[in-house]
């Protein structure tokens, strides 16, 4: 049973990687970050149900904690760079390279 | 923890969480469509009852021409929708701009599931309570719920693209989401009396007060949480008109700021009558829950409650239908004699008043309720009521006198800007005419073309 | 997971009938083409016109939902702390004061910074 | 009562993290109730006061004897390790603070757009954001508790606590601000990221050990058979996001980027503080959790280790920039140390190990917060003269800055007689007794690559001939002036006798980690 | 009486002192800095004639101090033959090329070079000595390699500031060869307390330490390749010609004079003591790479238009001849090598501040450039002469006497290997007559060059640095004994450690033994 969450939770994990790697808009690759986390919070879940304790869910309640505080921090830096550069696109951010 | 116990000793038969997920089918989708059908129906008198009482208290008769009193006024109306044409603007985004409305009215409804109606009773020969279904988490459920339906505004004035809507869907999304931590907070203190999240639960411990012992006395206390949890209460209803876009805070239909707010583009047809039911049966869901959560659900009140029979059967149906009208009677009384705010108002009032009125509120309940706890610590009590308390007049204080000194700087440095101006018109930096510079009406030039026009 | 279903069976019904609602509107309803009615309605001036993809929104939102995310995040720790209190006791009480005087003391920051006014 | 036992938490042990934690409270109290012309002087003092309080906490609990139980329900070790690298930890962050405190470095106004009137108006007004202190010390106690997690879900909150005002500070360069802000968000997507590896790693270990304390996987590791899969995935993508900290290759993108655009001042910070903890945290999970795990992860960390150095060590020739040249030089160091978490052994040579470890921490951390601060110094219109062609002949227009300059670098090549040859000595000796040599063969050999780097930059300080509108040296603030002189102190003092550090550290590893 | 320490610190109180004098005090500072160097040469004269001969310990005025017991590093010294005569070889040179020096960074040269910090240049020159000094009295490896690397950074900076005109190239290329060479070594210091597990780096305890053959040959890798380019052996030479070239002649002299000898005097101490089977196997190709290393250099010698390139390729040729000497592990090749090495600082020494001192005065570093100096500036082309002389071994010169004990104590393995390499080896010594007296004549004789024409001849100063070193390379010519006797003892227990029993003498050489050893 718990299979099936597992692998939608690694579904969701990866689709926010692929989504980081190929998106180009700070924003999106946030969402997609934010994804990430949230595929890790229903692991967790799952693998609570599976083992019976409450660890997974109490860590859920952690993770999501930090990934608002991620979503305020993002935010604000997306939001100073995209005032600044009048773009959200990551592309255009291209002042440091190797 | 006795007193605990008293307080919380559920009747016998009471259902809880246990008591659901046992329905068949059959029984399940009965009561799903008896609601849903409720609710179709407390849509449409409740439109006909608003007008009707707002119209009685402005000294108007209201709608009375489609069948006695008007009663059918609101059928006409849903017809009239049905065969009006279904518009959908050039630049929307159409799949968005069609779906909106379902985003908000499906939660809505949903959020009803969890609403308890009465006690377990016999349906067809099955033993089932009256309620769709129960959760552990239940008021939780509710309050999701109402987010997801935040979605549906968004997106309702974002696929618009149109400046009106996309402005009217922020600014309600950003007012339902601030008056929802107001009322998530309200509900704590409910909780910590009721330990559960459980609509069904949190019905049973209203049950009764349980009796306080004050000098060899037994003091009945009152059973519904809104005698003893009344500022909670208070903060609940305020951010039930927030919450639902009700006057006064109605701001997304501010006709003088921003015509129909997100729904501006739904001008007519059934897209905007789904709307116009997502916002009442909205408006019920907070009504209902704030019955649950605070006038002790589908149980009947204190002298009926005398009566035996009050609380057994399909009697509480009644009784939750007689609260349900007079809340919504109360949604139409407020609608009837308060003024819309401002909208800086509105975020200032639910940021800086209701949430901060509402922590402190939840501190002081809950270092009350702990004094009921044996082996606390009475002094660390003491200290921390005390702390909340004092923290709390502080904090008031210090923003207030410091809010005061900086209207009252300002003012100075207004005044004395203007003072300023007034002797030296040049000192803001920019070439000024003098103020008393005759006025040339050249009356007597011909006009020359800039060229422009 | 029962607990689920009966909730599934009305969010059919709901969903059911808004969408209904929605498919059934272009066939009762007549169809009559004029380009004003189509355009944003904007008191009756000319539409201004949207970027594609909504346009940017005002940052003061972006705020909001920064701070709503922040206590929405509290909120989730009083429940579960509110609905365990009488177990927990002195002990959480004390814990949750501290946690709450955290985000006051946040809070108190954005609101000396002008983060909950609106002009 | 029905069932949940309050918690024991040893307070006496926590003190020097909730020192800090609640000074950076107290700092946004400032911010938030002190007026702007108060608020810099009230920052600092709370600010310094918190973290030398903290570092005598630290001493307080070492002196009552190093505790044998993890704190804290097992959430937090404070043992002999940690309490080092809390140690160092402060040091570092006190003298970086003492950077800190330079306005010059930092925007006036971050909300601000670059050249808009409202910039100007901010710059006019005069000081910086003293949001940077409160800020920094939430790093610093994250950093703190990032080292001592003695369970998977507190790491990852520390992780975080540690992170998220670095990345805010990054944005906070008064000059180029662009550069900053894009250094701001390109380390915030890359660490986010990072850090949902380490979190997605965890929900797999927990699937196969059923806890996220490191010593119940330690457990797991011989008892639970099968599921093997989510283990070795789980471990891997833990050490993504540790790694990613570390900034070791082929995680180590970020890190030129962020320390180029970053102010100078948070670059220390991170350079120093961030790596030290990220070791801790690196050696908890590796050591104490998956330390019988080791013939499945050593392979994989003796390939990083060599891409790390050979990484670091040959990109940083490229560079033209001397912040970008410092970054990669700090992910070669990155991979000398990870040959310190890759010789483990037997119980002693774990501890050598260690010894090493912390030792280049120290040697390192110290070095890197004085070259940076020699950095700030280094200024000509601009703000601070990057490009390493505006450096040549710095010697001959100010030798003694040079010359400590120069020394800072020698200490980076490990020559002998400063603390980075010692440093590096522990390091590669533990790794020899722990059997890795051709590790050491490859460290040694991207030492003298990386040698080479640096010895340009003195070749262009002392044997070229100055430019005639080089940079200027901004005459230090006695902050920053402090900061050089410490750091040179400890470069020369444990470079000619690091016996006494050493012996800490000995002592500090003696005990090892405790589960 | 800590002699050792006191050597090791005067030298670097000295330099802290020069360093510290106030701005403007240039010749305050040279006149301390020879002042501190002399008394360092009195120290190390006093310390020479109390060195007790016949006292059979391994090494005299041993000092043991606890320096990093964390890492059982002491700091150890002491001193046997070896390192006497090379300590007091750095001693001597020292006040030598400070005098020498005199105005190297004053900007007063032909060439003009810029005015540099006169301050730095001699504090850098005594910081230099301390660490020569360290260096060959440490009896701790590790302490040894402190010293080993941290001598680089004075040498890189005198190059690299003080140096000519490709002298930042010259400096970093010198530095990296030497900290990679260095590096590797480190390993192999490692590597060694680790297997010897004696949980200290001391000198005596870990002879014989180390006994698997495979770690053995490892560990010598590691050191010996630090020491072939340090000293440089072909094919690790390539840095030399650049930095002693690019070099002030001073910094040349003690570059290729005393730190070069550094490589050569770690194999005889380190790599065959401690490993000394290993030593055994690889003699072969040291060998081979020694006598390669002596022809190369000669022919390129040759072949070179810059006077203090052409003396670099002479000293990789010389080199060759040290190494074969050491690795031949006969006590007459050894003490040959080890004489070799003291004779070549002189003799090279005073090559190079010939070669400064022409330079100096014509601003050019190019053969071609002179011509006929003989005439104009008689002393300064006889002190060439000599020095050149010296060089190629002219007999009754002090170069001779070890050149021959190192080929006959090769020639005395009496395998066909020696043999050979002992008579390619001689053609050294025939390329050497040409390549120098072709300089000389180039240089001196033939028609006057018109840049020459004002040359000034050697200056009193000048006169008083060459002095010391032609009265040294001649007298160690016609007798050696002294030194010869100081280091016989040392090369025994060498040759005891490695365990070579000494091959019965071929006839025929008995009367150079005589003359040479004496033993």
């Amino acid at each position: 049973m718990t299979t099936h969450y597992l692998v939608l939770s690694a579904l969701l994990f990866a689709i926010g990687a692929v989504g980081v790697l190929v998106r180009r808009n700070a924003i999106v690759i946030f969402m997609c970050v934010e994804l990430m986390l949230n595929a890790c919070n229903l692991a967790f879940v799952t693998f609570a149900r599976q083992h019976g304790n409450l660890d997974g869910q109490l860590i859920a309640f952690f993770v999501m904690v930090v990934a608002a505080a991620e979503v305020v921090v993002g935010l604000a830096i997306i939001v100073t760079i995209f005032r600044t550069r009048r773009s959200s696109s990551v592309d255009d951010a291209n002042l440091l390279k190797y | 923890m006795n007193a605990i116990r008293v307080l919380a000793a559920p009747e016998p038969a009471l259902p809880n969480v246990q008591s659901f997920g046992h329905d068949p089918l059959w029984i399940t989708i009965i009561k799903a469509v008896a609601i849903f059908v409720f609710l179709l129906l407390s849509v449409m008198y409740g439109v006909w009852m608003e007008r009707k009482l707002i119209s009685r208290m402005q000294h108007r008769y209201g709608p009375n021409r489609a069948g006695k009193f008007g009663l059918l006024q609101s059928i006409a109306d849903a017809l009239k929708m049905g065969f009006k044409e279904d518009l959908y603007p050039n630049k929307v985004d159409r799949f968005l701009y069609a779906i909106a409305p379902v985003i908000l009215v499906v939660p809505a409804f949903m959020a009803f599931s969890v609403i308890p109606f009465g006690p377990t009773v016999s349906m067809f020969g099955e033993q089932t309570p009256l309620q769709l279904t129960d959760l552990p988490i239940a008021v939780l459920f509710v309050l999701a719920m109402a987010s997801i339906g935040v979605y549906g505004i968004v997106l309702a004035g974002w696929s618009s693209r149109s400046p009106y809507a996309v402005l009217g869907g922020l600014r309600s999304s950003a007012q339902v989401v601030s008056y929802e931590i107001a009322m998530g907070l309200s509900f704590v203190g409910v909780f910590l009396f009721a330990g559960t999240l459980s609509t069904s639960e949190i019905v049973a411990k209203q049950a009764s007060g349980g009796t306080w012992e004050v000098l060899g006395l037994s003091i009945p206390m009152p059973s519904w949480y809104v005698v003893m949890l009344i500022p909670s209460f208070l903060i609940y209803a305020i951010t039930m008109l927030g919450e639902t876009n009700r006057v006064p805070f109605d701001l997304p239909e501010g006709e003088g700021e921003l015509v129909g707010g997100y729904q501006t583009e739904y001008s007519s047809s059934l897209k905007f009558a789904l709307i116009q039911m997502g916002e009442y049966v909205n408006v019920f869901v907070v009504s209902a829950v704030s019955i649950t959560l605070f006038f002790g659900g589908w149980r009947a009140p204190w002298p009926i409650s005398l009566w035996e029979g009050a609380n057994v059967g399909y009697w509480p149906l009644l009784w939750f239908f007689i609260k349900l009208v007079l809340v919504f009677g109360g949604f139409i009384w407020v609608r009837a004699s308060m003024p819309r705010i401002r909208y800086d108002q509105l975020m200032a009032f639910g940021w800086k008043v209701l949430i901060p009125l509402n922590l402190a509120w939840i501190m002081l309940v809950a270092t009350v309720r702990a004094f009921r706890i044996e082996g606390a610590d009475r002094t660390a009590l003491f200290t921390i009521a005390a702390l909340v308390v004092v923290g709390c007049l502080v904090l008031f204080f210090r923003f207030d006198t410091v809010l005061q000194r900086r209207r009252e700087t300002r003012a100075e440095e207004l005044k004395q800007e203007f003072e300023l101006l007034e002797e030296q018109p040049a000192a803001g930096g920019y070439p000024v005419p003098p103020l008393d510079l005759p006025h040339y009406h050249g009356a007597d030039r011909k006009e020359i073309s800039s060229g422009i026009h | 997971m029962e607990l689920y279903v009966p909730i599934l069976v009305l969010a059919v019904l709901a969903a059911g009938f808004a969408i209904f609602s929605l498919t059934i509107a272009p066939f009762t309803g007549p169809k009559r083409w004029n380009r004003a009615k189509l355009d944003a309605y904007e008191c009756g001036i000319e539409p201004t016109p949207q970027p594609v993809g909504g346009g940017r929104f005002p940052l003061k939102y972006m705020i909001t939902a920064m701070l709503f995310i922040v206590f929405d995040i509290e909120i989730i720790f009083l429940y579960p702390w509110a609905v365990a209190f009488d177990a927990l006791g002195v002990f959480g009480l004390i814990e949750m004061l501290l946690f709450i005087v955290t985000v006051l003391v946040a809070y108190a920051y954005v609101w000396r910074r002008k983060g909950l006014d609106w002009d | 009562m029905n069932g949940i036992q309050p918690p024991t938490i040893e307070y006496g042990q926590l003190s020097p993290l909730l020192l800090v934690f609640g000074a950076a409270i107290i700092g946004v109290l400032i911010e938030a109730l002190a007026p702007r012309y108060l608020r810099k002087s009230l920052q600092m003092p709370v600010t310094l006061l918190g973290l030398v309080g903290s570092f005598a906490l630290v001493l307080t609990v070492v002196m009552q004897g190093v505790p044998t139980k993890a704190a804290a329900e097992g959430a937090i070790a404070v043992d002999g390790p940690a309490l080092f690298i809390w140690g160092v930890i402060l040091i570092l962050a006190l003298i970086s603070v003492l950077l800190i405190n330079d306005d010059n470095e930092f925007v006036a106004s971050a909300a601000a757009v670059p050249g808009t009137p409202e910039e100007e108006d901010a710059i006019a007004a005069g000081g910086a954001h003293t949001e940077i202190y409160p800020l920094a010390l939430f790093a610093i106690g994250g950093m703190m508790l990032f080292a001592s997690a003695n369970d998977l879900l507190i790491m990852f909150v520390a992780l975080e606590v540690m992170s998220l005002p670095l990345y805010l500070l990054c944005g906070l360069a008064r000059r180029r601000r662009l550069l900053s802000q894009e250094a701001s968000v390109k380390y915030f997507l890359l660490g986010a990221f990072s850090s949902a590896f380490f979190l997605y790693g965890m929900a797999l270990v927990y699937g196969f050990a059923g806890t996220v304390s490191l010593a119940g996987i330690n457990d797991a590791l011989g008892s639970v058979g099968g599921q093997n899969t989510l283990l070795l995935i789980g471990t891997g993508m833990l050490g993504v996001g540790l790694l990613f900290k570390i900034g070791a290759a082929p995680f180590q993108a970020w890190k030129p980027d962020v320390y180029q655009g970053a102010p100078t001042p948070i670059t220390a910070l991170m350079a120093s503080g961030t790596l030290v903890a990220a070791f801790g945290a690196v050696l908890r999970v590796f050591w104490v959790a998956l330390g019988n795990l080791d013939w499945d992860w050593r392979p994989v960390m003796w390939g990083v280790a060599i891409l790390t150095m050979v990484a670091g060590a040959v990109l940083a020739i490229t560079q033209t920039d001397i912040k970008r040249m410092l970054a990669y030089s700090s992910i070669a160091h990155a991979g000398f140390l990870l040959t310190g978490v890759i010789a483990t052994g037997a119980e002693a040579q774990n501890a050598l190990s260690l010894k090493g470890i912390l030792f280049y921490l120290v040697a390192y951390g110290i070095t890197t917060v004085g070259a940076f601060a020699v950095v700030t110094m280094v200024r000509d219109a601009g703000g601070e003269a990057g490009h390493l062609s505006r450096w040549a002949g710095l010697g001959k227009r100010s030798p003694a800055l040079a010359g400590v300059f120069a020394f800072f670098l020698l200490a980076f090549a490990g020559i002998p007689l400063t603390s980075g040859f010692f440093g590096k000595y522990a390091v590669f000796a533990a790794a020899v007794a722990g059997g890795a040599v051709p590790l050491v063969i490859v460290g040694v050999v991207s030492s003298a690559v990386a040698a080479f780097f640096y010895v340009r930059v003195i070749v262009l300080m002392f044997f070229s001939e100055p430019a005639p509108d080089g940079p200027t040296i901004a005459v230090p603030s006695v902050g920053t002036a402090g900061v050089v002189a410490i750091a040179a102190a400890a470069t020369v003092v444990l470079g000619i006798y690091p016996e006494p550090v050493l012996r800490l550290a000995e002592d500090a590893a003696s005990t090892l980690f405790i589960r | 009486m800590p002699w050792l320490p006191i050597l090791i610190a005067a030298p670097v109180l000295g330099a802290v002192g020069v360093a510290a004098l106030p701005k403007g005090s240039d010749k305050a500072a040279k006149q301390l800095a020879l002042a501190v160097s002399l008394v360092v040469l009195a120290l190390t004269l006093a310390m020479a004639f109390q060195f007790p001969l016949e006292s059979g310990k391994r090494f005299a005025f041993e000092q043991t101090y606890s320096w990093i017991p964390s890492f059982g590093v002491n700091f150890g010294v002491g001193v046997d033959g070896i390192a006497l005569v090379m300590i007091a070889l750095s001693a001597v040179l020292v006040p030598i090329v400070i005098l020498a020096s005199w105005h190297d960074a004053d900007g007063t040269g032909a060439e003009n070079p810029p005015k540099r910090s006169v301050k730095t240049y001699f504090s850098l020159l005594l910081v230099l000595e301390a660490m020569m000094i360290g260096v060959f009295a440490a009896t701790d490896v590790f302490l040894f390699y402190v010293f080993f690397e941290a001598m680089l950074i004075p040498m890189y900076f005198m190059i690299g500031s003080y140096g000519g005109a490709q002298r930042s190239y010259a400096a970093v290329k010198f530095l990296l060869y030497s900290l990679f060479g260095g590096l590797l070594m480190l390993v192999a210091v490692i590597a060694l307390y680790v297997t010897a597990g004696k949980n200290t780096f001391m000198f005596p305890e870990l002879v014989g330490a180390v006994t698997d053959p495979g770690v053995q040959k490892w560990l010598f890798l590691g050191f010996f390749i630090a020491f072939a380019i340090k000293a440089p052996l072909w094919p690790f030479h390539t840095w030399l010609p650049d930095a002693a070239a690019q070099a002030p002649a001073g910094a040349a002299v003690l570059l290729v004079g005393v730190l070069d000898k550094v490589g050569t005097y770690g194999m005889l101490r380190l790599c065959l003591e401690l490993f000394p089977d290993a030593a055994k196997s690889f003699t072969p190709l040291v060998i081979i790479l020694s006598v390669i290393g002596i022809v190369y250099g000669a022919i390129v010698a040759i072949g070179q238009t810059d006077m203090k390139r052409l003396i670099a390729y002479t000293s990789i040729s010389h080199f060759g001849f040290i190494a074969m000497g050491v690795f031949a592990m006969t006590s007459n090749a050894q003490a040959g090598a080890t004489l070799y090495m003291v004779n070549h600082g002189f003799s090279t020494g005073a090559l190079f501040l010939i070669a400064g001192f022409l330079i100096y005065r014509r601003g050019s570093a190019r053969i071609d450039d002179y011509g006929g100096v003989q005439k104009i500036a008689p002393v300064l082309a006889g002190t060439f002469l000599v020095s050149g002389l010296s060089g190629l071994a002219l007999p009754g010169l002090s170069s001779f006497v070890s050149e021959f004990m190192v080929l006959i104590g090769t020639y005395q393995r009496d395998e066909v290997l020696f043999v050979t390499s002992a008579i390619i080896g001689t053609t050294g010594v025939i390329l050497a007559a040409i390549y120098i007296l072709w300089m000389y004549k180039r240089v001196a004789n033939g028609p006057t060059a018109e840049s020459v024409s004002g040359m000034k001849d050697l200056n009193g100063r000048e006169k008083l640095v060459i002095a010391p070193l032609l009265v040294l390379i001649i007298g160690l010519g016609f007798y050696p004994k002294p030194v010869l006797d100081v280091i016989n003892p040392a090369v025994q227990h060498t040759l005891t450690s490695v365990g070579v029993k000494e091959q019965p003498p071929v006839a025929g050489v008995g009367q150079a033994n005589e003359k040479g050893a004496g033993n």
